[in-house]
């Protein structure tokens, strides 16, 4: 770990997005403390205000500052993208490890079951499970999740079968090992690079998800802000308030760049095949 | 595996339409609808029978080819499909073009030139693209150019054959939003294929036999490379095939995006049934053609 | 006679962000016409480092910081001072190489035929039609059974011995000057080996090719060279003849590698092995002699580095057993060795 | 390897053989692209108009959607219309009478031919009614004409209605654009469905509609107005985004477009738009499901209207371009009453309190508040709301969902708060009867009022306009002091127009009146 951590300081543009991605989390975990005000309350008096000492980023069309709402936006969109993506990552690990290990028939429908949610379009998929399960923040990030299992599940099961080809995983069975066993021991840590690496590239997948789901009016329930929500809301103003847009959108592409960043030096730094 | 996909597919559409709240009479009716007139035009629709004799009636015509007509506007659902996806499927290919355009020589310049200033800033320009929400860099376009150029792209579809160059002019500006959006991970696929080709032994075998640069890099990384690529080029073309819908309605582009999403929100079944399935389709279809594009670059794999 | 190649005061460097590492030093090597000379040494001896020296294909952390590399074309040419685009008209033409791994020195996606004429593409204007066939002879001639099918095939669809018989045909295909053979055979299985040095041979004398051998294998040494280079950690220790070598081996390295073999052959005997392990070049700098800490006969001395000593003839070693000033009694060389 | 190589390019072949197929069907369709590719030659008497929504078909009497009315009304014509002032006029009757308080007679129009160069008569008309009266069609207007009897045809120019009551609401209910008259046959050619063709007597012609791109209505020569109309060809394009319409309106690629309030002001120093408004006849409203425990409270609903700061929500939601209304939209003019006046409109906090507490809930309580993500006046009033009721101790939380979703949430009174916007109609009885009466086709809270009940009906069958007026104004009070829904704002309606639209004027109650239209 401290050698991993060794070789991703070395490599810069990886190192910065480690840093970015800190700083979003500890922008959402102080929140309360940083953000002056309520990120829902109203002031009557202020709205579509540009920025100013008592607004830092300005007011929205509601009169909401929109230094807190980006600051409190931080928390929600962490929250939507992590849960969701753990919520895909949890499931496709459990079915990935199930449908590779076991194989079989269990391997056929799991597979199959996926295809169908693969050969749906993501947006559409969330659109129709949101519909389905009624629209609130919960839902949202179980949508959002849903939509990642496929992808995490087709990973594991990869990679869970080309580990399984080695010889030492076949005497390990011949010698009886219990299976549940031989996957927490051998399997696991064997799938953990791709996997992670997948894990923070559907971190920025699940942001970016969220924000389009907000475009079609489904994602988190207002007042709550997320930065997706504030994107779409500023459309309809950022001709003559520009600010309503502007620190949304460096905050998601901020991030959404870190996350990217992150995992691009993770692919380079886990892939054998990549290692100098 | 095409068969049994897509009937996947109609069973869970047809059965989360149904579990979705509210049906096509009352969006029509809206405060118009009285007891009387819901219950009629749900019995129009054929909605008063069993769940599964829908079904069976469904699936039943588009066996037949007959994907039946929009509930609301009377539309024959699949000729509607058809034109649709002609329009999607030319914005997803001018997409995929743009961000080739794009990523491929990003990809192989930061590849080629791995940890240097190059790669970082191709990296981070590539990724800027991704890093910003499809609505939100159209709708800044939008504005921008209208204002500062006085440009709007011209109002009202025409299809490619009928007046090209006012075809492109009005996909251009959708199909670069969408394209800076695919570029990242396409340039993120070349550039690793790319370092990971480079570190090849039959690199060296070329370049001992003399082979300029370019040879080097486009004769052969670059093919080598492109079998991991198309598979990304691939996966995307689907994902971008369901993922115009915002794209259409800012554009307002008739695709089939636009149809799938006034279909749910209108709970037209008939529409919604018919285009999810056809979209389902076309995506499995696509993963076939890349298998096949497969077996066509890499003489190692051979398709059954 | 003139030589071909002519190595002189070689040096390569590794340089990272901080610190800039030696690994190949004072590399003198000349290779005369016809001649078939070996390089022979452990992995990580720098013995194949010096032949991308040689082709110009470093990777691009390492750099020659030292010395020339001459090469007898029309004229004499020092191949570090090349461009990269005059290096090229080189490459494949006037020197040609055959890697280790023939699995994976063949581009998996063209036929063997692209593969084969693109050197003819690069070097030559020929007609496809003369390149072609021009192809299909080769291939005969490096005993391909059946050359036309052959032509046509993909890499994964022919032998370990059959990628390097076309190895060996798209290296000769433009009757190079000089051939360099990166472990030709180490791949290979027992049997096939034999005939692809064979090959080698008869191929280089009938093209006038001279031969620079790079392998860890004596035996494959003996059975093709003239003449023999030993490496070890960077640096050749011994040079001579080959039948000076595995006669009298002067440099106790050698002296090790030898005892190695012949254990093999011997059932009866423990497998002698050389004992301690190889340098790695991070610690060179320190290093006198760099054979020392395995040195059966290190003495103090050997903390300064040993020139290269004339034995006799040409036969040369780089050890202070054999410089004419040491006495062997003197206090200061008295024995410190590992054994 | 050939036969890989076949099978490649086979399915290369057939792929690329599908699109020109699909594009071949496309231009099937053509005949606009002339038109629409020199928009700025000015002399063509062609307007481009942006719509924010897809028609959602073309048959009037099946299809109450704004977006498809505003284009078949332009297609079809009615017995009778309003005139600018809302003053009934004659469309396709030339006059009526009524022989007796239950009977209607109108005289039509003669020379009046159909698209299809067929007269229209009287038969037709007769026709047109039955169909929306006909359960099979369903159409939603078919209440509004359930109390009539018979329709009797007295000569090629002259039909008779017969009501089974006296109905004051009977000829404002004619005004209706889906009360219009079609032609039976081309019906029957489209196996009873008319949304995807328009056949009428109107000013204009329907000749194409290319889904969710544009409509084409071109010139009726034969309109039975000389003259008119002046257009010779309309064009509806569908711009759901205001971004795009904002930019194509700009920039001139479109001459009509509707706007919101703050989009419009941006345009309104644009040299060549002409930005112009009108009080529309909608009102954005609260309604209450008063079955629940929670909200049968009266005192629960009257303490919630006086926590309601309405002017705040026009400021606040309507950029300040929208008048507090009440049941009966103030642009219906006499028929409103005055509602700032009223003392729940008062947003007095401390009465509210004090009402909570008598209702027994002197902390307040917990609540949701359901809202269409659709529309983002409805969720920005929500949000409003939610602020403004904190401040009685009511805890509201938001759930918005989407269309589909809020028309049957609506429909079955699933939410305890739902936002929403009315449209009011033309007449009160609409406003009042049809929406809050116990039996009323949209009065889904379960409101049941025996008083205003009985206005109502009595409202429906008193013709004397001055009682009728008196007996109406009760009605809205009643409605107003027992709030089971609270009228809230009703908004301005923008359009921008282009400088080269010449006699353009919006009304209320038609947004879009094309008919003297030019184009410079």
């Amino acid at each position: 770990m401290k050698a991993f951590m060794q070789s991703l300081k070395n490599d810069k543009v990886g190192f910065i997005g480690f840093i970015g991605i800190l700083l979003v989390v500890i922008v959402a975990i102080l929140a309360p403390v940083i953000a002056p005000h309520s990120p829902s309350e109203i002031f009557n008096e202020h709205i579509l205000q540009g920025p100013n000492a008592q607004f830092l980023f300005g007011t929205d069309e509601l009169g909401r500052d929109i230094f807190s709402r980006v600051v409190f936006g931080a928390q929600v969109s962490l929250q939507v993208s992590l849960t969701a993506v753990g919520i895909g990552a949890i499931g496709g690990l459990v079915l990935g490890l199930i449908s590779g290990y076991f194989q079989g028939k269990i391997d056929q429908i799991i597979m199959r079951v996926m295809d169908v949610f693969f050969a749906f379009p993501d947006i559409l998929l969330a659109l129709t499970i949101i519909a389905v399960l009624g629209p609130s923040l919960t839902n949202t990030m179980i949508a959002i999740g849903i939509v990642f299992i496929p992808v995490f599940t087709r990973l594991v099961r990869s990679a869970v079968m080309s580990v399984k080809e080695n010889e030492y995983l076949t005497s390990a069975v011949a010698v009886g090992v219990h299976p549940l066993k031989i996957i927490a021991k051998h399997v696991t840590p064997n799938i953990m690079a791709p996997f992670i690496v997948q894990v923070t590239l559907a971190l920025s997948g699940a942001i970016l998800t969220e924000a389009a789901l907000s475009f079609l009016g489904l994602g988190v329930q207002p007042p709550d802000p997320s930065w997706g929500v504030m994107l779409n809301a500023s459309r309809a103003y950022m001709e003559f308030a520009p600010w309503t847009i502007l620190f949304p959108v460096t905050a998601i592409v901020m991030t959404i760049l870190c996350f990217n960043l992150l995992g691009d030096s993770l692919r380079d730094l886990l892939d054998p095949k990549l290692k100098s | 595996m095409l068969i049994p996909v897509l009937f996947g597919v109609s069973i869970v559409i047809f059965i989360a339409l149904r579990v979705i709240p509210g049906d096509v009479a009352a969006t029509i009716l809206g405060t118009d609808a009285t007891p009387e007139t819901l219950a009629q035009l749900r019995k129009n629709f054929g909605l008063d029978l069993p769940i599964y004799e829908q079904y069976l009636q469904w699936i039943g015509g588009v066996l037949t080819g007959d994907f039946g007509e929009s509930m609301r506007t009377g539309k024959e659902v699949l000729p509607d499909i058809l034109d649709r996806f002609a329009i999607t499927f030319e914005l997803t290919i001018l997409a995929a073009i743009i961000s080739w355009i794009i990523a491929i020589p990003m990809g192989i310049l930061a590849g080629i030139k791995r940890n240097s200033k190059t790669d970082f800033s191709v990296r981070v320009i590539s990724l800027l693209g991704v890093s910003v929400p499809n609505f939100a860099l159209a709708t800044v376009l939008i504005l921008v150019l209208s204002l500062s150029f006085s440009y709007s792209p011209p109002v009202g579809y025409v299809g490619f054959w009928e007046d090209p160059i006012r075809n492109l002019q009005i996909l251009f500006l959708p199909a670069l939003v969408m394209g800076t959006s695919m570029a990242g991970a396409v340039m993120r696929m070349t550039r690793s294929s790319i370092l990971e080709i480079l570190r090849q032994d039959f690199i060296r075998t070329i370049r001992a036999k003399g082979a300029k640069e370019k040879i080097v890099i486009f004769d052969h990384a670059l093919k080598n490379a492109m079998i991991p690529i198309l598979t990304i080029i691939g996966l995307q073309v689907g994902v971008l095939l369901g993922g115009t819908v915002i794209i259409e309605q800012i554009f307002s582009l008739p695709g089939l995006g636009q149809l799938v999403l006034t279909g749910i929100n209108q709970r037209d079944f008939t529409v919604v049934q018919g285009a999810v399935l056809f979209i389902a389709f076309v995506f499995v279809l696509i993963n076939l053609l890349v298998d096949l594009l497969y077996s066509y670059l890499d003489p190692r794999i051979t398709y059954k | 006679m003139s030589s071909v190649l002519d190595i002189k005061n070689l040096s390569i460097d590794f340089a990272s962000k901080k610190k800039t590492y030696n690994i190949v030093k004072e590399f003198n090597l000349r290779i005369d016409k016809r001649m078939k000379y070996g390089i022979v040494g452990e992995s990580g001896s720098g013995k194949s480092l010096t032949s991308l020296a040689i082709m110009n294909l470093l990777p691009e952390v390492l750099n020659i910081s030292e010395g020339s590399i001459t090469m007898q074309t029309k004229e004499k040419i020092d191949l570090t001072k090349l461009s990269p685009k005059e290096m090229r008209k080189v490459r494949g033409k006037d020197i040609a190489m055959i890697f280790q791994e023939p699995m994976t020195a063949l581009d998996p996606l063209y036929t063997i035929e692209h593969q084969l004429v693109e050197v003819l593409r690069i070097h030559t204007k020929s007609s496809k039609k003369e390149m072609s066939d021009l192809g299909l002879e080769m291939l005969k001639k490096v005993g391909i059974s059946r050359p036309a099918e052959t032509l046509k095939s993909y890499p994964h669809q022919l032998s370990g011995g059959m990628r390097q018989r076309v190895m060996i045909a798209m290296a000769l295909i433009c009757k190079p000057k000089l051939l360099i053979a990166d472990e030709p055979t180490t791949a290979l299985d027992v049997t096939i080996q034999a005939q692809i040095l064979d090959l080698m041979n008869d191929l280089s004398e009938e093209h006038d090719t001279s031969i620079l051998l790079i392998t860890h294998d004596l035996g494959v040494i003996a059975e093709t060279c003239d003449r023999v280079a030993v490496m070890y950690a960077g640096q050749i220790v011994e040079e001579t003849t080959v039948k000076q070598l595995f006669t009298n081996p002067s440099h106790p390295y050698t002296k090790g590698l030898l005892e190695s073999i012949k254990s093999l052959g011997d059932k009866e005997r423990d497998l002698y092995s050389i004992p301690g392990n190889v340098p790695t070049p991070f610690n060179y700098q320190e290093m006198g002699c760099r054979f020392a800490s395995r040195c059966p006969h290190a003495m103090s001395i050997c903390k300064t580095e040993p020139a290269m000593y004339q034995i006799e003839g040409d036969h040369k070693s780089k050890c202070w057993l054999h410089a004419e000033e040491v006495n062997l009694n003197d206090e200061q060389y008295l024995r410190v060795g590992s054994q | 390897m050939m036969k890989k190589e076949y099978l490649l390019t086979f399915i290369l072949f057939a792929v690329v053989a599908i699109m020109v197929a699909c594009s071949n069907e496309a231009a099937e369709n053509e005949g606009t692209d002339e038109n629409t590719s020199d928009g700025e030659n000015q002399a063509e008497q062609v307007l481009k108009i942006a719509n924010d929504q897809e028609p959602a078909g073309l048959d009037p009497h099946k299809t109450p959607a704004h977006s498809s009315v505003r284009i078949y009304s332009q297609v079809y014509s009615g017995l009778v219309q309003l005139d600018e002032k809302m003053n009934l006029e004659g469309d396709l009757a030339e006059s009526w009478e009524q022989p007796d308080d239950q009977s209607y007679v109108f005289k039509l129009r003669e020379g009046v031919t159909f698209h299809n160069d067929r007269e229209m008569t009287a038969e037709d008309v007769k026709y047109s009614f039955e169909r929306i009266l006909d359960e099979e069609t369903a159409s939603h207007i078919a209440s509004y004409f359930a109390n009539v009897e018979s329709i009797e045809v007295l000569g090629d120019y002259e039909i008779q209605f017969n009501l089974t009551a006296p109905d004051a609401t009977f000829l404002s209910n004619l005004t209706n654009a889906s009360a219009v008259v079609v032609a039976q046959e081309v019906v029957e050619e489209n196996g009873g469905d008319l949304q995807q063709v328009a056949v009428g007597t109107g000013p204009f012609k329907f000749q194409e509609w290319v889904p969710d791109n544009q409509v084409v209505l071109v010139k009726n020569e034969n309109y039975y107005e000389e003259g008119l109309p002046k257009l010779d060809e309309v064009i509806y394009f569908t711009m759901k985004d205001e971004a795009a319409r904002m930019s194509a309106i700009r920039t001139g690629e479109v001459d009509l477009t509707s706007l919101t309030a703050k989009s419009a002001s941006l345009l309104e120093n644009e040299e060549n738009l002409d930005i112009k408004n009108y009080q529309s006849l909608e009102y954005s409203y609260v309604g209450f499901n008063v079955n629940s425990e929670l909200l049968s409270d009266v005192k629960v609903r009257q303490a919630l209207s006086l926590a309601t700061n309405r002017e705040a929500v026009a400021d606040i939601v309507w950029n300040g371009d929208a008048v507090v209304s009440g049941p009966v939209a103030p642009s219906m003019g006499d028929w409103a009453i005055d509602v700032t006046a009223h003392e729940l409109y008062a947003n007095d906090i401390e009465k509210a309190k004090q009402l909570l507490e008598e209702a027994g809930y002197p902390d307040g309580f917990e609540i949701t508040i359901t809202t269409a993500s659709t529309y983002p006046d409805m969720v920005n009033t929500a949000q409003v709301l939610q602020q403004q009721w904190a401040e009685i101790g009511v805890d509201a939380e938001i759930s918005q969902i989407e269309w589909g979703a809020y028309i049957d949430t609506w429909s079955n009174t699933s939410a305890d708060v739902l936002i929403g916007r009315n449209g009011s109609g033309t007449d009160p009885d609409r406003a009042l009867q049809y929406f809050f009466h116990t039996d009323g086709s949209a009065n889904v809270w379960g409101f049941s009022d025996e008083e205003f009940d009985q206005l109502t009906e009595t409202g429906e069958t008193t013709l004397e306009q001055a009682d009728r007026k008196e007996i109406y104004t009760e009605a809205q009070e009643v409605l107003l002091n027992l709030s089971p829904n609270l009228f809230l704002v009703s908004p301005m309606s923008y359009v921008a127009a282009s400088k080269s639209v010449e006699g353009f004027t919006p009304y209320p109650h038609n947004g879009e009146d094309i008919l003297e239209v030019t184009k410079q």
